[in-house]
């Protein structure tokens, strides 16, 4: 069927020998490329999509009562639309409710745990001027212990009203967020603990108040401007 | 005149007369005082899980021997100190199942896989806490307080906690001084440290009463005192160095000898002779290296204590330093043959 | 005190076994009685055995020539009695085995006179005659390997001896022979070392003595004539201080190389015995005929130092001193290097310098027996810093070769000091003595094998 | 096409004795993960749950199955010089369809599988199995041994990923097997418990190997 | 957000999140050649040297795929450029210095198919670190590599010699070893930070 298995190898000498070789390479090296392509450009829509779902499953977590995002960049002075190669840094999304109104704004932030980074996702609402959500994204930390941060109901309490009001000088804080030991916590802008797992709880307080303090005061000036995506663009 | 028939033994003819078994028996009395002290502060929870985990140790050593068709070799005592070492590492109110669990551990995994006594390459009481602070990290840093009120009649109730099943705790926990310190910045007093009025594991608390034991042991020669000298002369020095620098950030030095497991440690685990170095040069150079890890895990690690990672660390690096610092033999530098 | 550097050159490791000299050390050297039956092997040292050049039922004198050196590294045999020559055949011997010797009858009235023949004059004679005249007079190693002396001092061309080093350390246990010898016949050891010094060409000697043995070393030194270029040292007690190798290293800092000899750092080491022997007999061209030996023990009712002549039954000896009925071993030299013996028909010959007697009371036997738990106390005891623990380990396992070649097992001296501190009572030295014959018979046989 | 080549279709292989021989083989004889020692990495990493485990299984088993075919139609078209680079290639492709096939399933899969599944490219198994197998027998033959390693490997995967969920979180393809309040054992999904895992199945088959040599 | 020192960076790879004993990365040379102290010096030896250079092609190649839109093919192009890699350096090395080839010579091709080199290029691109943070990176695993593999390998030596029983004896328990191993570094979590 197959002609390969009708040429005597002999027919082709020494001559042919490298030939071959660049053809088989370039053959395969074709074939290898289609391939990879075809699946690419096949799965590229469906993984898409399957991200943006995630995302938005996230962000719905962390802003209740929203509806529909859209995605904001920083460039140093003032937000615009994402265009989609910024860094994971640079990106804030904004919530708007049915109604269009805006339900606040999801940020990542980075803390360093007891096994590693953790990632998580918050969502700051500026009408009340305090955090409203908390998600984490990615954690190593030990499982019973560290992971608590993820599912202890009273340390996720902590995220439902977390102060975050911005000082009269409008670009800090009035209170950066603090840690405060399991069941000691005083003030609206404290994060309780958990006993047993000090480093893990810590290093998440650490993440929210490094990044609070530094996107809080501009997400609060700039909260007017931020529309539903249709329209978003100023 | 002569009856009898003679013996025939090859020389030497005298021995030194202190055998294996006495030397393991020996370390168990020179654990009992600082035993019984935990029974005293911690009460009836820390009996049972003394008993317990002795008890899983000579069981499990009884089992697999005979299973592996040897001959039993519970009575060199050396399985009732593993059993007695793990449980004295171990949290006061610690589930009994879990120090059966480790116990079991500490023999089949740490000693009886490697070959027996004798050539565990790391300390057996430590592998099975390592696998129990892996395994239920949760209960093995919930640390009860000592010196309640009726510790001689109630009992804690993660102690008899179902096997298998997860503890639960009694309010009344307490943080131990390394991490009060660690956490809150809060240093305890010397004294309380070495008279063992504070909290941590069952047996780590009177830093005294194990000093005593070490002494014991040194004076009859069955300990090697270098051990336990070079781990804490490295941690006071280094630490000694650390407070100088910054006396808010880093605790006392005696604060650090006296706190946590760091007395238990050097005097009755980076001293088993088996998981260490042979020679006097190697075991100085192995009692330093614990202390330096010590020192690096409690000030700038993620662990309040870390006594039981850098023996074990130690115990892996020993066959290194073994080989790094033999003596030189008599006769073979090239000094000698020179002249 | 001043008279000599106090204590401390020593070695490095090693052990301090229960010295138990007091019992003896006090006791003068006293003659022995004279056994009815003596018995001689020809093979009293290390080297060929002698010949024998009596007949059967020939009479001898005291001091005569029983047998003539059996070559280079051999020595003649002296009769330590006067009597007759009752049979030449097999006598047994302290290792067990059979080997060729003489019965000798002794006269019942046998005088204490000694057939001399020509002395040697100290002054006149040369180094080769002095070494002819040990090997004549049958003088071996008296501080117990029995080593033809005479081969010991013939300094190899190129070589050059630095020091005459004389070993009155006597660090085994119980033995009390040459602390005895120094006390009682200075006379003798500083003739001998005349003798040695001519021999060697040592321009000076060191006697090393072990500071339990402080009366002797001031003894010694109070008496050293005039003008003859000797020093005492005295170090710390530590077994096996009195192995030539130790001695150098104690008394001379410096380390004999792997394989080599005592010449090879520029000394040659003899007892303080046999020292003492060749002072006394050159002069008057005699022969060996006994020698000292200290008779202890817990086993023995008489203890103390006798002076026995060379032959006599050991049964003779130990129903002359009286002992314990619970008898259980007996053993000939120290209790840390000598051998422990069965038959009591072997007979006193020139290396024994110690008769040991121990009851079921005393003897540890059949401990059992614990896997090594790497405590390190043989690698802390090992005067040749070897490392036993490692080595038993391979034994068990029977690789020899990785001892030999990696461990340097060949260096093991067997000085029993692993085996004695071991608390898992791993026969250490047993391994290494059987390992060693190993690793020499596997040498033997590979070089066959290449000649072939 | 001659009696010869029809021989090689798959099901005609299946029918073949020495064939069944060859897809079993793979599955217990000559198991990658408990006899081979090949392909350590993925069997110790990914092996915390059982989920993952089964993932990785079927990921590896299918770049094996697909490689195996690819290269043994080419057999006869690859000159010996470039088999290897001709090989790396043909994985590497079927890996990077793989993974995004896995990407494009499941997000969350994706990223607890992490790295792993790029990893399969330099997963000895597949390339010696190339190199020994598919690029010296039959289509149907190779498929057969590519199903029967894979289905091997993904057995052994399976063995440590169960008992590793069981013990550390309780649950098994992520269905709760316990009352509430069963103490998980972290250490199995912890690294050290995959070593232990695994060690414990090695000295499993040991024993049972031990004991059929003495009865 | 917080930046990774350099100094956390060469902790977390050599120690905290060690190749081997937290990330099963080339466990299949540390099963193969940790039985030897020589062999397991040199294997590892010729592993960071090997990280050090495809760490900086593998960064290289992914600006390069990214610049042209490409990143499909950065499996396909790590994998050709690795084994091409440890190829050149095989060549080199053995006109450079024919002693060093002697002592990294088998060594070398065996890397090719090791996961260690391909699992550092796809983690420090997967974690975004520049050219400096990626060398520093490579240098960590690789010496947390060696570290692991030269602790088993004393270890294995040692227990040449032991009387281990029979059905642990072997690949048992060198994983035996590694768990244990394993459980010790988590000693070092949180370092560096
Ligand atoms: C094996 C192990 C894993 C741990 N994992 C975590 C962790 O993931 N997160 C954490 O905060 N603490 C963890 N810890 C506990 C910390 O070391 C420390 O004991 C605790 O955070 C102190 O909290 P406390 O002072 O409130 O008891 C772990 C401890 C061990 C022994
Ligand atoms: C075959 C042989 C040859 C020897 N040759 C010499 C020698 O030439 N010079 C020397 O000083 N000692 C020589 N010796 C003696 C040894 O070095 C040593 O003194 C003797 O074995 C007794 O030593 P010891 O009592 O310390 O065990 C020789 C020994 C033997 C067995
Ligand atoms: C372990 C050991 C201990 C020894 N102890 C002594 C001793 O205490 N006194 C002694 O004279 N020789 C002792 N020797 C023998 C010496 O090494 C050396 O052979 C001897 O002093 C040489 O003198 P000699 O040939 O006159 O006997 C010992 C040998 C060994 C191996
Ligand atoms: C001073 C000393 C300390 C010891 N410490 C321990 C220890 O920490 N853990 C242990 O399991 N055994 C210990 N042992 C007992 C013994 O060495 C141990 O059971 C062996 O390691 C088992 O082979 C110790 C023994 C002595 C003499
Ligand atoms: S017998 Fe050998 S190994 Fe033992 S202490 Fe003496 S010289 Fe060392
Ligand atoms: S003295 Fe005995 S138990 Fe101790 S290390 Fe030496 S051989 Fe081992
Ligand atoms: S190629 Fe990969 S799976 Fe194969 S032995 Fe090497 S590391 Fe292991
Ligand atoms: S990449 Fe593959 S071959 Fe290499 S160590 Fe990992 S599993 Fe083994
Ligand atoms: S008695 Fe010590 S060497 Fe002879």
């Amino acid at each position: 069927m197959s002609e390969t298995m009708t040429i005597a190898p002999e027919q082709k000498a020494a001559t042919g020998n490298s030939n071959k070789m660049l053809f088989a390479m370039v053959g395969i090296g074709l074939m290898c490329a289609l391939l990879i392509v075809l699946t690419y450009e096949g799965t590229k829509p469906i993984i898409a999509k399957n991200k943006a779902a995630a995302l938005e499953q996230a962000i719905f977590k962390v802003l209740p009562g929203t509806m529909t995002t859209a995605g904001y960049y920083w460039d140093g002075n003032a937000f615009s639309p994402l265009k989609g190669t910024e860094a994971e840094g640079q990106r804030v999304y904004a919530g708007f409710s049915e109604s269009g109104t805006l339900t606040g704004f999801a940020l990542p932030a980075v803390g360093l745990g007891y096994a590693g980074e953790i990632r998580v996702l918050y969502g700051y609402d500026p009408a009340q001027e305090a955090l409203v959500g908390f998600y984490v994204l990615e954690s190593k930390e030990t499982p019973g212990l560290g992971d608590k941060i993820e599912k202890d109901p009273a340390f996720l309490a902590n995220f439902e009203a977390l102060s975050v009001a911005v000082g009269t000088d409008g670009n800090s804080l009035k209170n950066e967020i603090t840690y405060a030991k399991s069941g000691e916590k005083q003030n609206a802008w404290e994060v309780d603990g958990i006993t047993g797992a000090t480093i893990s709880s810590k290093a998440v307080t650490e993440a929210l108040s490094t990044s609070t303090a530094e996107w809080v005061p501009r997400l609060y000036e700039a909260k007017e401007r931020f529309k539903p995506q249709t329209q978003s663009h100023e | 005149m002569f009856k009898q028939t003679l013996h025939i033994s090859t020389s030497p003819h005298l021995k030194l007369g202190v055998s294996t078994d006495d030397i393991m028996r020996n370390v168990v009395w020179a654990m009992l005082p600082a035993s019984a002290f935990a029974v005293y502060a911690f009460g009836l929870s820390v009996f049972l899980l003394l008993v317990t985990s002795v008890v899983a140790a000579i069981l499990t050593e009884h089992l697999l021997c005979r299973w592996s068709g040897k001959e039993s070799t519970v009575n060199d005592w050396s399985a009732a100190i593993t059993g007695l070492l793990l449980g004295l590492t171990l949290p006061p109110a610690f589930p009994l199942w879990m120090a059966f669990v480790g116990s079991v551990i500490a023999i089949a995994l740490g000693k009886f896989a490697f070959g027996g006594l004798g050539y565990n390459t790391f300390n057996p009481a430590l592998v099975g806490r390592a696998v129990l602070q892996a395994a239920f990290p949760a209960a093995i840093t919930t640390w009860h307080p000592a010196f309640l009120e009726g510790r001689f009649t109630d009992i804690a109730s993660s102690t008899l906690a179902l096997p298998f099943m997860e503890p639960t705790y009694d309010a009344v926990s307490g943080a131990t001084p390394l991490s009060a310190f660690k956490f809150d910045g809060v240093a305890a007093d010397s004294a309380d440290l070495a008279l063992g009025l504070v909290s941590g594991s069952a047996g780590e608390t009177c830093a005294l009463l194990i000093v005593l034991g070490g002494i014991y042991l040194i004076a009859r020669n069955m300990m090697n005192w270098r051990i336990p000298v070079s781990i804490l002369l490295t941690v006071y020095v280094l630490s000694g160095i650390m407070h100088w620098v910054d006396a808010e950030a880093y605790p006392s030095p005696v604060f650090m000898l006296f706190s946590g497991g760091l007395m238990l440690g050097a005097v009755f685990m980076a001293t088993d002779m088996v998981a260490s170095p042979l020679t006097a040069k190697g075991v100085v150079v192995y009692g330093v290296l614990i202390g330096l890890l010590v020192v690096v895990i409690r000030l700038w690690g993620g662990l309040p204590e870390g006594v039981m990672y850098a023996i074990l660390l130690a115990n892996a690096v020993s066959p290194h330093i073994d080989s790094a610092l033999q003596n030189r033999v008599y006769g073979t530098n090239k000094k000698a043959k020179a002249v | 005190m001043g008279l000599f550097n106090f204590g401390h050159k020593t070695f490095r490791h090693g052990i301090h076994p229960p010295e138990h000299k007091s019992e003896t050390n006090g006791l003068p050297i006293r003659q022995f009685a004279f056994a009815p039956l003596l018995v001689l092997p020809v093979s009293q040292h290390i080297g060929a055995p002698s010949k024998i050049i009596v007949r059967e039922g020939q009479e001898v004198m005291r001091g005569q020539l029983l047998a003539e050196a059996g070559g280079y590294v051999s020595v003649p045999l002296h009769a330590p009695v006067s009597g007759r020559v009752r049979k030449i055949a097999n006598v047994p011997t302290a290792k067990g085995e059979m080997s060729l010797g003489i019965y000798l009858e002794a006269f019942p009235a046998s005088g204490q006179e000694v057939l001399e023949s020509d002395g040697l004059d100290w002054e006149t004679a040369t180094p080769e005659d002095i070494l002819q005249g040990i090997q004549n007079a049958g003088i071996v190693g008296l501080g117990g390997a029995a080593f033809p002396t005479h081969v010991k001092l013939k300094v190899p061309e190129g070589k050059q001896c630095e020091v005459l080093l004389l070993n009155g350390i006597e660090c085994e246990p119980y033995l009390t022979t040459d602390h005895r010898v120094m006390l009682e016949q200075a006379e003798d050891i500083f003739m001998g070392i005349r003798y040695l010094l001519k021999a060697t060409g040592a321009p000076r000697a060191i006697i090393g003595i072990e500071a339990n043995k402080k009366d002797a070393a001031e003894h010694l030194s109070r008496n050293i004539p005039e003008g003859l270029p000797v020093t005492v040292e005295v170090v710390p007690v530590k077994y096996p201080q009195g192995s030539e190798k130790m001695l150098i290293t104690s008394v001379m800092g410096r380390e004999v190389p792997s394989g080599g000899l005592p010449i090879d750092v520029g000394a040659v080491v003899v007892n303080v015995a046999t020292t003492a022997e060749i002072g006394r007999l050159l002069p008057h061209g005699r022969g060996i005929q006994e020698r000292v030996v200290t008779i202890t023990g817990p086993g023995v009712k008489k203890k103390g130092n006798y002076l026995i002549p060379v032959g006599t039954p050991l049964r003779f000896v130990l129903e002359e001193v009286g002992v314990a009925d619970n008898l259980s071993e007996v053993y000939l030299g120290g209790p840390m290097m000598g051998m422990a013996v069965s038959n009591l028909d072997i007979s006193i010959t020139k290396g024994t310098s110690g008769i040991l007697a121990f009851t079921d009371n005393e003897v540890r036997r059949a401990d059992k027996v614990y896997p090594c738990i790497k405590c390190g106390a043989c690698v802390d005891a090992c005067p040749i810093s070897l490392n036993p623990s490692q080595m038993g380990i391979l034994a068990k396992f029977e690789a020899y070769d990785e001892m030999a070649a990696d461990h340097n097992l060949m260096d093991c001296f067997e000085c029993g000091s692993c085996s004695y501190v071991c608390p898992s009572n791993i026969p250490l030295v047993q391994y290494f003595r059987m390992s060693k014959g190993v690793v020499r018979k596997r040498a033997a046989a590979k070089k066959e094998a290449a000649n072939v | 096409m001659n009696k010869h080549t029809d021989k090689s279709g798959f099901f005609a292989a299946l029918e073949d004795s020495s064939s069944a021989d060859t897809f079993l083989r793979g599955l217990w004889k000559d198991n990658p993960v408990f006899v081979q020692v090949l392909g350590m990495c993925p069997v110790l990493a990914v092996t915390n749950t059982s989920m993952n485990a089964l993932a990785m299984g079927l990921a590896t088993a299918f770049v094996l199955l697909m490689s195996n075919v690819l290269v043994s139609s080419l057999r006869h078209f690859i000159p010996k010089q470039v088999r290897i680079a001709s090989y790396i290639l043909i994985i590497a492709t079927f890996v990077t369809i793989t993974d995004y096939a896995i990407m494009a399933i499941s997000v969350e899969l994706h990223k607890s599988l992490g790295a792993f599944i790029s990893l399969i490219v330099v997963n000895c198994l597949i390339l010696s199995r190339a190199e020994a197998f598919a690029s010296k027998n039959t289509v149907g033959q190779s498929m057969l041994d590519a199903l029967g390693m894979g289905v091997g490997f993904t057995f052994a995967l399976l063995c440590l990923g169960v008992v590793r969920e069981v013990l550390g979180s309780g649950s098994i393809f992520g269905f709760g097997l316990f009352p509430d309040g069963f103490q998980n054992w972290i250490v199995m999904i912890l690294p050290a418990g995959g070593f232990f895992t695994l060690a414990i199945w090695l000295l499993l088959f040991n024993i049972l190997k031990q004991k059929r040599a003495t009865t | 957000m917080k930046e990774e020192s350099l100094w956390y960076i060469f902790i977390n790879a050599s120690l905290i999140n060690n190749f081997v004993l937290a990330y099963f990365l080339g466990i299949c040379p540390f099963l193969g050649v940790s039985g030897k102290l020589e062999t397991a010096t040199k294997m590892g030896g010729a592993v960071t040297f090997v990280m050090l250079i495809s760490s900086v092609c593998a960064y290289g190649i992914n600006a390069f795929l990214i610049a042209v839109g490409a990143p499909f093919l950065q499996l396909i192009s790590f994998i050709v450029v690795i084994a091409s890699t440890v190829q050149l350096v095989e060549m080199f090395v053995r006109k450079m210095s024919p002693a060093l080839f002697r002592a990294l010579g088998i060594f070398l091709p065996l890397i090719t198919t090791n996961c260690a080199i391909l699992g550092l290029a796809l983690f420090q691109t997967q974690k975004g670190y520049g050219m400096v943070e990626s060398l520093v990176y490579a240098l960590g695993a690789g010496a947390g590599f060696t570290l692991a593999l030269v602790l088993i390998a004393g270890l294995r030596e040692r227990l040449e010699f032991a009387e281990v029983p029979g059905v642990v004896k072997g690949t048992a328990l060198t994983l035996l070893i590694a768990g244990i191993l394993s459980l010790s570094f988590m000693g070092f979590a949180g370092l560096g930070g």
